[in-house]
Order: C-alpha cells, then structure tokens, then sequence
C-alpha cells in the first residue's frame, strides 16, 4: 500500500518520468506519430495540429504524460497524429473519458480534442459537466461551424437559415456561442482563437496549458470541403479589423490603428466605439480575472457571429479547486485519518459472529 | 418441508421450531425496514441461518396508510441451512390496514396474525376500503389473530420524555420488535446497543426507542404471547456476518483492487436498486477507492473505460436502463480490449417497469445488446454472498483478458442479506497483473500484439515512457492497432475477439451439479433463482423424487463441460424470472429442447410453487 | 391532402375543439386527475402542482390541446396528476419528447416538467438545445438540489461541500446556476420563482403560457427529506429581505421598505447597495427585453446560490422565430411552391425508363 | 457463368456479351462515384438489367494518390437479370496507381485493364510503394492493358476554355467514362444533357466536362479500341427506374404516410451510412414530412416517439452506434405501445468499426438490445429496391399493432443501385388507421384496453376532447393504464406484450422458396445477402445441383411456415455476414443443427464463393 492507501503499480513507477533523451530537448518531431495525415488539403485541422506540436515540447513535460482524447469527427481523428498516449473513443463523450483519466491519474496532461458536432451536439452535455467539475483538461473545440466527416449536416453553431444535405430549405436553429456556454457552465478557462492565427493560437495553447483545471478554446476552424470561407471576415486576409484581441489589464481597442474600442453603456450593454470620439478612459479595461464572470460573458455576446467585431483572446481565467486534486486530498486524508485500507478489518467490519 | 407453525409454548417451556417466516409489514413512514434488519441481525447474533426479502414501495412515498406506501421485509430463519426468505410467511406483523390488507393472502392458514389495533380507526380503514374493521368479524378466523394497541402503549411508555405525540408514537415499531423478540425468545441487549449508537447524539430518541422495545417485550411476557425457540443452526465454522448482494458487490471489488494491486475507479450513475453500490465505494476512500457521480450512465462508464486505460480497474455500476446506455461504449471497450467491470443489477422491465423489484430479463442484452460484433464474458451471481465472489472472478477475468466483463445481480440479491463467512484474505485469489513496460516490436510497441495463451493485448499505462500509442473504436490491424480498413483484417480480428472470450471456458470452474445420480431430470438455474430451485429440488428428494440440479455462475462463456453434462438428463428444466433467456442460449447453443418454467412479476418464485412445478416433469 | 401536402387525419379533426363543457367553463377540478397524488407530505412538489392547476384554466385554451412531459424524478410523476394528455418519459429526455410533440402539433401547448437531476445532469443537452431552437415548450425545472427519487444523492445544482449519500466526505462540484445556462443556451424567456410563492408563481405560470416560444422556469422546490430548508434564507419566514422581485421597467429594489438595490459597478459588475446611500437614479432598472441578454445574464450571477439576495421573476423575454412554427411555414411554401406531394409523381421521377 | 470477357469486336461488328462488371477506380477526387452513377444511368437508359456496389474509403478524405484515398465503383450490367454486382470485374479502369493497387488483384485473368498513364508519375508511384512503374515489365502481363494519356487529352480538350490547368485536368473521369461509352457502345446523349443541367449555372465547366466526353469517346473509336455490346435485358413490362436502398426507404415512409394519411415526422441523427435517408426525406416537405436534425440519436428517437404520441408516424434512422444509444427509448416505445419505426443501416462493428462498409452483425443486438423483456418486430430489406417494401411494411405493422418496428438494412443496400420497376399507387397497399374518438368504458377512455383480434391498444391523441390520458415507461395495470405494482398484473402485461408481436406471424406472407423439389439442402438468408445467394443457387443448379433457397423478410416474428419449412430438407446453410446471428435465433427456435456459412469483411458476399462453400455441402 501507497501513502494514499492506493494499491501501488504492479510493475512500474508512476512519477515524472524523463522522455526519449530527457524532457528538456524533446522537440516537435518528437510529437509528430507515424501515422499519414489524412485530412483534406487546406483543412484547418492542419495548422492546429502544426501548433499543437509545436508547443508541447515547451512545456517541459515528459511526452509519455501527455493524453490525447478525442470523440468522433474530422477534428477528432488528431489523437492519432500525436506520438503521445491517445484514445479515440466516440461520438460526444471525449470529455467524460477525459475526465476518467484525469481524475484515475492527476500527474497526466490530458488533452481533449472535439468538433462543433462532437462538442456541442451530442457531446454538449458532458462538456458542460466537465467544465463546471473543473476537471484538469485542456479542451480543444475545432468549430468549423459544419458536420465535416459525415459530409457536411449544419451543427450546433452554424448560423440560422443555413442550406446544407439536411436543410435544404434552411437551417430553423439559433446557433449556441460556446465561449457564452463555456462561461456559464462555470469554466475557470475560457479562450477564443482560429486555426490560421500563427502567433496567437500557440500562445493560448501556452495558456491553456498552464492552467490547472479546465481550460477551454474554441478554435475557429475553415473546412474548406463542406463550409469554406465561413471565417473569412475575420480570419481573411484584409479583415484584420475585425479582431478584437483581449489583453488583460489593457483597454479593449482594435480596427486600424486601435481606433475602435469597447464601451459599456450604462444599462450595461457592449458597444463598439471610435476611440478617438469616446476617449481612451471610456473604453473597457480587460481583466479576465475579474470576480464576476458577467463582464466576460458581455464580451461573449458583442458579435453575434464571426462576422463582426469579434474578441479573441482569454475572456476570463481565475484559479479554483481542480476536481481531481479534490479527490486526491479526499483520498489521502482518509488514509491519514483511518490509516490505509486494511482488507481484512473491512471484511470483518460490522455485527459479526463466530461458529466454532 | 418442516412446520413453521405449532402449538405455542411459555416464557418457560417454549416451544422448538425448526424454522420461521415472519413479515413485519407498515407505512413506509412506519420503519418496517429498520425492524426487519434488527431482528435479523439479532437472529444472526443467536446463530440461526437466514435468509431476508426487503419489499419497498416503488420510488416515491406515498400518502400514509395507503396501500401503495406499504413497505414489508421477511425473514427466514431456522437451526438448519436455508435457501430462500421463505414463500409464505407463518408470522404476520401489520401495524396499519393497509399492511393486513396487501399483505393478508401470503400468510399461512393458521398463521399468526399481529397487528396494531390502534391504527384500525376509520380514516385508515376507509382509505384502503375496508367498509368494516376486519379484526372484528370473523373474515381472520383462519389465524392466530393477537391485537396489540401498540399505539396507545408505546406513547404510554414514553410518557417520560420531552418528545410530542407524533416524535414518540414513531418508536411504536420498536415496541413491536420487543413483542416479536419475546415470542422467539431474542435477547434485547443487541438491539439496545445499536439503538444508544444509532441515537447517540439523540439520547431523547434512543431511550424512547429502548423503553417502546422494552415494554413491547414485557408485554409479551405479562400477556403470555405464545413462545417459541428456535436453536442456532450449525453452520460451518468460522467467523460470520451479514451482507447483501450490494455490500458484498463493494467489498468483493475492494478486494479485488487489493489482490491485483490495481486501483479501483468507480464511474457511476445513480439508479435503483444499484446506487448503494455508489454509496458503499464512496465510504472507502482510504482503500484508494475513485468513485465519480458522473452526469449520466454514458459519461459514468466512458469515465471507467478512461481510468482503464490509464491503469485502474474501471468500473460501473446500474440497472437496465443505465446498462442500455451504455451499449455504446460497451462496445468500444470491446475494441479496446480494456479490462473493465460492468455491474447490472436488474429490476423489472421494461423500459422503467418495476424499478423496485427484482427480474431476471436482462440476459440477452447483456450477451448481444451491441451492436456489431462484440463478444464479452458475463458472470452472475446468485446470492448475496456470492456477489463477493462475482466482483473478485469478473475482475480476474477483466484484468487477464484485457476484456470488459459484465457481471449480473438483481434486485433480490442486492437488497436481501444472508449470513457470509468472512474469508480469510490469505485465501482470496491472486490476480496477478501486469503493465507492459517495454517495446514488444524492436524498438516499438504494438499495443495489439497478443499474449499467445490469452490472447490478451499488452496494457501500457501512461507515464511509460516509449509506450506510447492510440487507440479507438475503427478496426485495428492484428498487431500494430493502426487503423486498417483491410477486408481480411477485419474478418480475423472479429475471429480473434471471439475466440479470446471462448478461450476463457478452460480458466473458469465446469458447471457442478448435485442430486440423485439416476435422476432423469437436471433442473438448470442461473442468478438469484439459486435458493428457490435449491430449496424446491431439496424438497423433492425429502420427499423421494429423483431430480439433479445446476447452476450457471459463468453465463459466457458457458463452463466447457456444460454441454456434456445436460446431454446426461433426458430433460433439462430451466426456471427464470424472465421469459426464457437462458433456455434460448441453451437451446441455440446445444439444441436440447429445455422446459422453461417462467415467472416476470418482480418477485422471486416461490420454492412451493417451483417444487409443483418441476414435480410435472418428474 | 390538406393545404400543407400533408395527410389528413384518418378520423378526427385536429383543430382547436371545445373542452369538457367549453374552454370558459373550465375549473382547477377538471385539471385535477384521478391518481392518487403520491409525494411526501411537505414537499413542495404540492404546491407547484396546486399552482398550474390553478392557473391552466384561465388560459383560454381547451383541456384537451395541453400535454405534459416529464423524464423520471419525484417531480416527474407531475403529468399523472394532471387530467390532461401527458407522457412520464425516460430520465433526462423530456425536452427532446417534447420537441418531437410540438413540432408535429404546433397547435398544442406543451409543459415539460423536470427535475435538477433530470433536467440538468442526464438530460442537460436535451434542454439546452430546446431553449436554443425555441421550441414551443413551457419548461419547469423543479430544482430541490438533490436527487429525490433515488432516495438523496448530490445533484448539480447542490452546493459545492455537500454531503450525501454518495458524497460521504462531500461534493467536490461547483453547482450550475440553471438561469445562467438556459441564458447562455439563448433561451427567449428565462424566469425563476419558488413552490410557495403563492402569488408569483402563478404569476409566472400565466407569462410563461403567454410567451411563444421555450419558457424556462427555474422553481426552487423544497424536499422535506433528503434536503429539507435549502431555500430557507430566501422563502423562510421573516426572510424577504433576501428576495430580489425582478419587475419590467422598474428599479431592482428588495429589502426591508425596498432600502436596498442592485447597482452596476463602472466595471460592468452588479453590487448590492443602500438605495438611501446610493441614490435611486443609480439602480438598475430591469430591462426583460433587452436585446443584448448580458445584463440578465449579469443579475443571474448577482447571487452565487439561495441563501443571499436572489433575483426571482422574468430574467428575460424576448420574440425570436419559434422552431415548429418554421417548419410549418416551411411545409407552407414548400406545397405552394411545389404542388401538394404527389406520390406518383414522386416514385416516377428521375430517369426512368420503360420496358413494354 | 457466363463469360464477361471475350475477343472484341470492332465499332461497326460489336462483340456481344450477355454481361460485363466493370470497376472505375481513382482517388477520392477523381470522380469515381459520379462516373460510375453515369454509366450506370446510361446502361439502365440502354434497358440493361444492372447492380453497382459503390465503395468509398471510410470517412475522411485521405491525401491524394494514397492507397487510403482510393475511391472505387463497380457495376454490373446484363442482358438478363442479374442480382449481384459481380464478384471480380472483367473490366478495371485505373485513374492513378493506388488505384491500380488497391483493385488489380481483383480483376479477372485476362481482363481489361485501362489506366490514366499520366498520372504513373514518380512521386504517385513512391506514394503507394511501387519502385518501378507497373505499366512497364511485366507483371501486368495476364491483362489486356490500355494506355491513355487521360490528363494530357483531358487538357488539350478543354484548352479553348477559360479553366486553368488544374481545373481543367478535373474533367478526365469524363474522358474516361467517354472511353468506356465508347467500348460498350452506349450512347454519350443522356449524359451531355446531365451535365447541362447539373453545370447550368457552370457553363465552363458543362463544356469542359462535355468536350472531355466527346474526346473520350473519339479516342476510342480513332484508336479502335476493343469494342463490345450488351443487349437490353428482358425485363417485366413496366417503368422502371433506378434505386438506392436508401432513397427507397425514403420513398416507402413517403408513401406509408399516404396510404396511412398519417403523417410523417422523422427525427434523426447524420451517420454513415444512414444520412442520406435524412437528407433525402428533408426535400419532401410538400408531403408535409417533418425532419429534425436532432441533438443526438436519443433525442432522435424521443422526438419520433413524441410525434406518435400526437398522431404522427415516428420514424428515426440510424446505424449501428446509433441504435446502441436509443435501446433506452426503444424500451420505452415497446412500454408505450406506440407506433414508431427504427431503421438501422448496418455498417461493420463492434464500436466505430468500419464505418462505410456494409455487415449484418446487428440482428441480435435488434432482437435483444433493451433490458427487460421487450419483444418488437423485425422486418429487413434484402435489395435496394425492397427497401421501399421494407418501409412500407414496416409501417404497417407498426400502426396495425401500435409497436416499434426495427427494419434493418446495410451500408451494400444503402448505397447499391438496382433498377426499380415503379409500383402504380393503386396497387400499393391500404393502411388504414383509426384514431380512437370515444371513451371506450362507460365516461371513461382507457388507454390500454386492446384490440380483440390485433392486441393493439387505442391510439388517442391530444387534441381529442375527452380522452386525455397520461402514460408512461412504469408498468401499467391491463386495461386502465394505472401505474402497476401488481406481480400478476406484470406478469400478464408481459405475456400480452409477447403474444401481441408472437401473433404477427398470422399477418405477414409465409416463407417462400425456391429450387429443386428434390433438394437435400436449403440456403436460408436474410437481408442483403440476398443477391448473392440466389447468384449462387442459380449457378449451382445451372451446373445440375439440386438446391433450394428462401429468404426471410421477417425475422421477428418468423412466417408461420418457418419451422415447416426448414424441416423438409436435410441441412439448412445460413450464409451471413456475421458470425451466424440468425442461425443463433433458428437453432434456439427450431432446434435445427444449421451450417452458418460467416464472414466479417465488410464486404458483400461473392457468388463464385458461396457457391464453392454450399458445394461443399451438396
Ligand atoms: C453515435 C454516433 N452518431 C453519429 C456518428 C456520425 N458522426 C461522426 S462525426 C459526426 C459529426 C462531426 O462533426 P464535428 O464534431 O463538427 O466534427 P468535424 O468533422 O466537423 O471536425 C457525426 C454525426 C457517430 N460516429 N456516432
Ligand atoms: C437512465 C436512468 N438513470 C437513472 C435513473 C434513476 N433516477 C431516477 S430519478 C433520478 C434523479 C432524480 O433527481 P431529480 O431530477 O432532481 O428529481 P427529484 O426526484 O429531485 O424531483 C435518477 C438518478 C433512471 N430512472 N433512469
Ligand atoms: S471535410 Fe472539412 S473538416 Fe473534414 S478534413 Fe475535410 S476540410 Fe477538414
Ligand atoms: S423525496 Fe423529496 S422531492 Fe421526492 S416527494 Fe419526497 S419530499 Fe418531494
Ligand atoms: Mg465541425
Ligand atoms: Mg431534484
């Protein structure tokens, strides 16, 4: 018996490990498996994967602590192209795997990879649920807005009216805005960026990853087969204007030369402004620690798609007890105050009687 | 079958009974649960063997004194061994009309009848319909009818404390307690114990309880109730306690966690009659014990295929429903090839059906309720003991075979208790397990390639450093575990599936049996029929029939001297609290034309009627 | 055929039909089943099934065209008790039942009523994707913050530390706040009352009917036996300081003599303040139909759980297209624009060919 | 058999065969899928009889030129009926050398080989592992190889156009079909005027794809290739055109509502290779068919279960993943007793499997895949065009005997096209339906009392003055509809629920067979394996051997003839594409010690192999 009256491994160690040739030269290679990368050309799936691999070796964590848990989906299939540990388990449930592995094992980096569809369609509810656990995962959702490996159904965000195999006459659903679900499911983590954002997606990675808890990203992500262009207005080439970089501790500008801004009106609506109109002093402050979650969620709700103005960026993080941390000081302080599973006494516990 | 029911004796002289079944019957309000459990384990305490049916109302609690919120427990004990709670109760205990109402038809002719006199007022009555109070009039004339205001004497004896009304006339099913421990001579002393431990921090309410169960004992004495005694039975020797299936379920997974030195993560959603499984694990955290209310029965299993593959033994625990949820990832865990434990404790069906009561129908989706092909082993207990064994042999079978196993409860077994001789943990199994630590292919590892006697794949935990690799639900090339879309591939990897599981029948016990040599006719059984087919078969050779019986512990695959072994009977009888679910693998899988003998009404059969029964083919 | 190319009923009319005796003359009485009513005495499941029987027949609308929708819980056996069409479901699928029911008969008015459990653990992603399309549902979540029916475990609305069956050494889980979520869900009414609330929440029941589209009603629900007093601080006796009444156009004032209110902060965040020392042009004035939902979503978060100054009544109200109601206008246009289904035409169309 | 592959004829004298299976096989972007539903369109246009299988790599589109990416079609056409796509085509057409590799070892000895030589290029040839280009030496030897520079013709076709190269080169699957015209002497009209349509708003791209047809077609008869016939197939008189399985389940559910006047409302959830059927019925709402893409497939089948109970036909469809997920619902629908229909498409398992391969591994898991005892029937379609028969029958048992009704099919129906002979509306059957209008005891209306003659209880929907009820997933007291906790009540609702789909065997057509009278030995299928059996009985009793054959179409409840039947020869083979599902259910049924012909490859059946392996038993 362990300290935490936990069966010890049978045959190996479970502490830090160092990785092929040591923690501290792992490189990019290092993450890329032997596996041929099968999504179409000029996927987005492509550059997250590229950066991804590019960030892990950083972190200074051996790779054989790294889990990749995916669902069911064109995006899913990511676990498979790490040369790390991987599951590609099914449709929607990725975050509850996750959140088995993570909470059996704290010293892992466990990683969940989900679409729009896998994510936020069958998957929405145990998303939500891990989220509001705080279990210790990063979550990737890639939203290309479209069903990609069944061919191209509408999900869950893709916007009202749109024509697609099952809605030939157009879609009847609002979409959700899953930086607004993941803040009101209690994410401690939350964080926009897209697939093309050479800089900044592996900077939010970098983030999410020092993070303990959840954290979650939405990735915006171009299909380019089934739903191309559907980012084009503010990914494009041309269309930086309507990025809106969060920066926390510094006033909400962007557009040409920052002359835009944020401001709150005083029924507590988001506006979009001229700076030089309103005044640098008018405009909202970042601060994605801030005590009530409202602010960052008003920042959620300023574009209604990724069609306007849209923030990216880390809307809101703040520390709070990881869920598997829990169970583990649960576990060692029942080892300490009943002292470690003994077998025996358990069994014989309770009214016994003995037959000679 | 011995009489149960006999001309009384004195305090002094009591008459010796060699077993009784009494049915302590109420309000739910009315604590009948707690009564019931106390005189069993004071009876466990005296050495008698025993055998218990808790019967609740389904779910909700319904309006006092109405029949639906009768709540009942039996209890069989005797000074031999016992297989059943007993068909029909010789003791009645009915403190409400309702009780007697719902209750009246089971009880022996000639059965003693005790009931609370002061709860025949005429809003009871009325509410279940009796037009006239049947303790007058001559409708009970065929008991032993004994009326007690129990109402009346308990808050009598109560009168000392600050508790109102209402707060004192609660302990009236104590006082009964007392009447019944009397009659067949139990000892107060245990009950007080637990009553001042219970209460501890209640003393008003603990010494109510003790001064109801004193005056209910005193009032047997002083209005000389009939007495009886019934001696210790001769158990073998060894240390005892009770345990219900759900108890034994917990204990045996703990036990298994400890002899194969793998932590144990439970992932699990709450769902009657399994949730006290959940409950249980989550109390042993000290043993390294995981336990997870996760949000659905879905996320509960892919919580426990997660932990598996990062080194636990995973488990879930649920009923039918909750097992229909989770066929799907059942199925990965079949492609995976994760040790996992799915424990199913059935209810009646189906969809919510009779989520209180027992069944055995959920058989068939156990065995096939995937979609694909996608074999695995079942194991089924087959009394509340037994559940101990079945988490221990799931367990092995799961971690040697790299395979998920479902093992099958019920209702009956997981609520009734029974007299378990502890084991000693020296003599537990071994599950010796171990997680790859190398590359198996030069420099690489194929997380598919398998063991040759098993045909077990290796199991590489994270934090093994060079192991590492991806696993998913899409075919897996023999080997490597890449993804391969390979025709013949597919075709052998569905043939290695099965035959790894079919291999299992050379590692498990062969299917014994017992009877009469010459016996014609074997009466086959499988689960928490254990009792009642043991007990009608044992009534039968008292009586000079010839008849053999057995019993399934490993449902899949069958013991591989199942076949030969039917083949020696010219028939095989096969009784089920479903429609005939094993009689269809038996018959699929040896062609023999089985008699089924079936019963689906969220009760376990009746020895009597069972006897009746086989006695037709005899 | 009928105007929409859909089959006519083989035998009865669909159409708006008079109740028993005429919509007018309609009584609590004829709501009332003839079940048994099985909960424990005390719970306040009572008092909710006195309200909607109370309210539904002044509605206007005739006994036979209502439905109730349940999944599995003590709340749910609600349809039992209601002599009206209803349907006691599976755990956590209420909604999409009720999805299914109006969307083929937008004429009737559906009531789903769910539990804590019911509703926002096992069937989370049911209800959050019915308040997304807006579908025609009246939706009460009897949240008790427990798990009543399975004889008391932990939910994910209990408060984080809960002991419980199943949590011996207590939960490790931050609770959802159900208004919250059915916001970020883009629910268009969102509203919360309690079981004894004599008043309001009739009143409730009577703005919810009235708004088309997904009503969500959050009712705190008292269970006298596995979690008796969780909403003491708020509904207790002597405890109406703590009530928040939220009312349309007026200032959100609560307290002893309304002293106190609820003010933003320059940050965008809610406090709670002396009206005396603040100055009534400095409360909030509760906007229902505001078009940017972050100011609800900002009063939702004002109390972190019911036993401090909790907002209760309509969070939110807003007309957004109705699910049903599109895809019947979508049936509309599609036989005006098409000709009713002709299934000949339809089996003989594609290259055909003939052999004589 | 007879010889697809022959000396060819010139453009002027054309060979005459009587058939020939042709396979058009390239990457995933090449167009195969289209060129193949071409040709097939303009052989049926010509009067052929014909089968294709369509057979596409699971899921993602893979990186071009790889052997994961190949992309293939094949049909099979005949101046007689036929009933399978052909075993191995004499006939291969190679876009690239994955596809080259991937599909050479299927074509025949001496079979017709045309390739794109241009696309034989290193970097293509190194990315499927071929050193040495195949098209040079001689291990293409045993083939008659065709050579056609198709990219570079493709361009200079089209280099009047404004298209770039890249665009350009597109159009060479249209060059090739070109060729392929050419060869087998079918006309280039229907698919000029196609393509006009299809690229109305492109006309670049409808000019390209035109001359690159045309310059096919011109290469052929410059080059003097191989030149053949086929004759129209004498088919029964009538107007036929083609179908997928899929579009005739649609077709069939369109048509059930109308005969039913009930109408349709489909709740769904995409999956491969179920999809199509969503997305084909979400064009028909001038029929008033409801579709709703659903959140997942349990809110699907909730959806389709709460539209009965309103009086709509509920449908949901699925495959295999996806019917795991709705056993829970399911149940609940058998509780309810509502009419809803489930179609499972079936698809290689266990768990994610291989997804766009066909199997028929979810028989048992349809059976037996609820907890409790929850009988439904089971009707499978065993061709593409009896899917539309499938459906309709479907219906019709589901809202005669207010049941659930699973109708299988799989991924080979789904997606192969056969020609249809189109049914005239009169002769399709009436369903009538009567929705209950009246209290049926005394002022009350109750739900559960049934139907004399059928079992089936009333179905009252809202909206009906007077009969509002409420029902739900407990069990219900017979008659009345209370909630039950009665043991017999159950007991007989069980039974009941049994009897009700037990006597369905009355109702439906007995088994038919055909084959000699005088045979030992049936073939037993059912589903898809259809055409490949009857191909192989054909061919065996062509060469003398006595066999007989039959099909089930119902698999629960059997024809009332079943066991009658089967017991008339001395062996029963069961060829399926599972590990022996239905030979399972017949052994435990009829005790009958059949011979299960297995594979598991995701693949059809082949003729030729079947043949061999029924031989064996002859
Ligand atoms: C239980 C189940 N239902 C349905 C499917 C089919 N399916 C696979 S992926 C998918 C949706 C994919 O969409 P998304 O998650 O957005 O991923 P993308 O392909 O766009 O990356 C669906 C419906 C499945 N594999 N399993
Ligand atoms: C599939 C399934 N899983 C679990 C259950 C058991 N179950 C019934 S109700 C319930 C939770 C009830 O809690 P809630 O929804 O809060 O309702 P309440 O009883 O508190 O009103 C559970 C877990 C079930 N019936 N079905
Ligand atoms: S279908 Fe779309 S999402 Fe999928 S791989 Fe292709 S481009 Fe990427
Ligand atoms: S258990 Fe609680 S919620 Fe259920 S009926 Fe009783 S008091 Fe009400
Ligand atoms: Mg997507
Ligand atoms: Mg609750």
């Amino acid at each position: 018996m362990s300290e935490l009256g936990q069966p010890e491994d049978p045959t190996i160690e479970r502490g830090i490990t160092e990785g092929p040739g040591g923690v501290s030269t792992l490189t990019r290679q290092d993450f890329m498996s032997d596996q041929e990368v099968r999504w179409c050309a000029g996927c987005g799936d492509y550059a997250i994967l590229a950066a991804v691999q590019s960030v892990l070796p950083g972190l200074g964590i051996p790779r054989e602590k790294f889990v990749f848990v995916s669902g069911i989906g064109c995006s899913s299939r990511f676990p498979y192209y790490m040369n790390t540990y991987g599951i590609h388990s099914i449709h929607g449930r990725a975050p509850a795997f996750a959140t088995g592995i993570a909470t059996a094992r704290p010293d892992l980096n466990v990683w969940v990879v989900t679409g729009d569809g896998d994510g936020l369609s069958i998957g929405g509810n145990h998303l939500i649920h891990a989220l509001r656990r705080n279990v210790n995962l990063k979550i990737l959702l890639f939203n290309n807005q479209i069903y990609g490996l069944t061919k191209g159904q509408y999900s869950p965000t893709s916007e009202r009216g749109k024509v697609t195999k099952s809605t030939p006459f157009g879609s009847l659903e609002t979409p959700f805005n899953p930086v607004s679900l993941a803040l009101a499911a209690e994410a401690t983590f939350v964080a926009r960026t897209y697939d093309v954002e050479r800089k900044h997606l592996p900077e939010i990675l970098r983030r999410a990853a020092a993070h303990r808890g959840s954290a979650f990203i939405e990735i915006y992500q171009n299909c380019n087969i089934f739903n191309d262009g559907a980012f084009v207005a503010l990914t494009g080439k041309g269309r930086s204007g309507n990025r809106v970089y969060l920066e926390h501790g510094k006033p909400i500008v962007f557009g040409p030369d920052n002359s835009k801004g944020v401001r709150m009106k005083k029924d507590g609506a988001l506006e979009v402004v001229n700076v030089a109109d309103a005044g640098l002093d008018q405009i909202m402050v970042h601060d994605e620690h801030h005590e009530s979650q409202s602010l960052a969620y008003a920042l959620s709700r300023l574009s209604s798609g990724p069609t306007m103005p849209t923030p990216l960026g880390v809307f809101r993080e703040v520390e709070k007890p990881v869920y598997g941390d829990g169970i583990e000081r649960q576990l060692r302080m029942a080892a300490e105050q009943q002292g470690p599973g003994d077998l025996s006494k358990l069994l014989n516990s309770g009214d016994t009687w003995t037959v000679d | 079958m011995s009489a149960q029911i006999a001309p009384p004796g004195t305090g002094q002289e009591r008459k010796e009974l060699d077993r009784v079944v009494i049915r302590f019957a109420g309000d739910s309000g009315d604590g009948m649960q707690m009564t019931g459990d106390r005189f069993t384990s004071v009876s466990a305490f005296l050495g008698n063997d025993l055998s218990t049916l808790p019967d609740f109302p389904a779910e909700i609690r319904a309006p006092a004194g109405t029949l639906a919120g009768v709540s009942a427990f039996q209890i069989h004990f005797s000074d031999h061994d016992i297989l059943t709670p007993g068909d029909q109760p010789g003791v009645l205990v009915a403190m409400n009309p309702a009780a007697l109402k719902a209750n009246l038809k089971d009880l022996l002719p000639g059965g003693l009848l005790i009931v609370n006199e002061d709860a025949f007022d005429k809003r009871n009555l009325e509410k279940v319909g009796y037009t006239t109070n049947p303790l007058d009039g001559g409708s009970l004339e065929g008991f032993q009818v004994t009326r007690i205001h129990m109402t009346k004497m308990t808050i009598a004896a109560v009168k000392d404390s600050t508790l109102n009304k209402k707060e004192a006339e609660r302990s009236k099913n104590m006082l009964a307690l007392g009447v019944i421990c009397w009659m067949y001579g139990r000892p107060l002393e245990p009950t007080i114990a637990w009553l001042e431990k219970k209460f501890s921090k209640k003393p008003e309410i603990a010494n109510a309880t003790i001064a109801a169960l004193k005056a209910g004992h005193a009032f047997g004495e002083t209005a000389e109730l009939a007495a009886y005694s019934v001696k210790p039975a001769t158990l073998a020797p060894g240390t005892y306690r009770r345990i219900t299936g759900n108890q034994a379920i917990a204990f045996g997974l703990i036990a298994a966690s400890v002899q194969s030195k793998v932590p144990l993560l439970l992932g699990s959603y709450p769902i009657t009659p399994a949730s006290d499984i959940l409950h249980e694990l989550s109390r042993y955290k000290n043993f390294g014990v995981r336990t997870i209310q996760a949000e659905d029965e879905i996320a509960a299993i892919s919580m426990a295929i997660g932990a598996s593959f990062s080194g636990h033994l995973g488990v879930t625990t649920t009923s039918g429903p909750g097992l229909d949820l989770k066929s799907e990832a059942l199925g990965l865990a079949v492609s995976l090839e994760l040790p996992l434990l799915v424990i199913d404790i059935q209810r009646g069906g189906p969809s919510t059906g009779l989520p209180t009561k027992t069944e055995q129908s959920d058989l068939l989706h156990a065995m096939y309720g995937r979609h694909g092909e996608s074999p695995l082993p079942i194991v089924a207990s087959y009394s509340p003991p037994s559940c101990f064994w079945a988490a221990i042999e799931g367990a092995r079978l799961a971690l040697k075979y790299m395979t998920p196993v479902i093992i099958l409860s019920d209702g009956y077994l997981a609520n009734g208790a029974e007299p378990w001789r502890i084991p000693a943990v020296e003599k537990l199994p071994e599950i010796p397990v171990r997680f790859a630590s190398q590359p198996n292919v030069g420099e690489d590892f194929w997380p598919y390639l398998r063991d040759e006697t098993t045909l077990a794949r290796p199991w590489a935990i994270p934090g093994t450093p060079g192991l590492e690799h991806r696993i998913g639900g899409l075919e897996k090339a023999d080997g490597s575990g890449n993804i391969s879309y390979d025709p013949d591939n597919h075709n052998l990897m569905t043939l290695l599936r099965q035959a790894k599981i079919k291999a299992i029948e050379e590692d498990i016990d062969p299917l014994e049996w017992d009877g009469d040599d010459d016996a014609r006719v074997l009466v086959l059984g499988w689960g928490s029929t254990y009792g009642a087919i043991g007990a009608a078969c044992r009534r039968l050779r008292l009586r000079g029939l010839k008849v053999a019986r057995a019993h399934l512990k490993h449902l899949n695959p069958f013991p591989k001297n199942t076949g030969e072994l039917l083949s020696r009977f010219d028939e095989v009888i096969i009784p089920e609290m479903n429609m005939g679910q094993l009689s269809k693998l038996i018959r699929a899988e040896f062609l023999i034309d089985v008699i089924s003998i079936n019963q689906v009404k969220g009760l376990p059969f009746r020895a009597g009627d069972l006897e009746a029964e086989i006695e037709e083919h005899l």
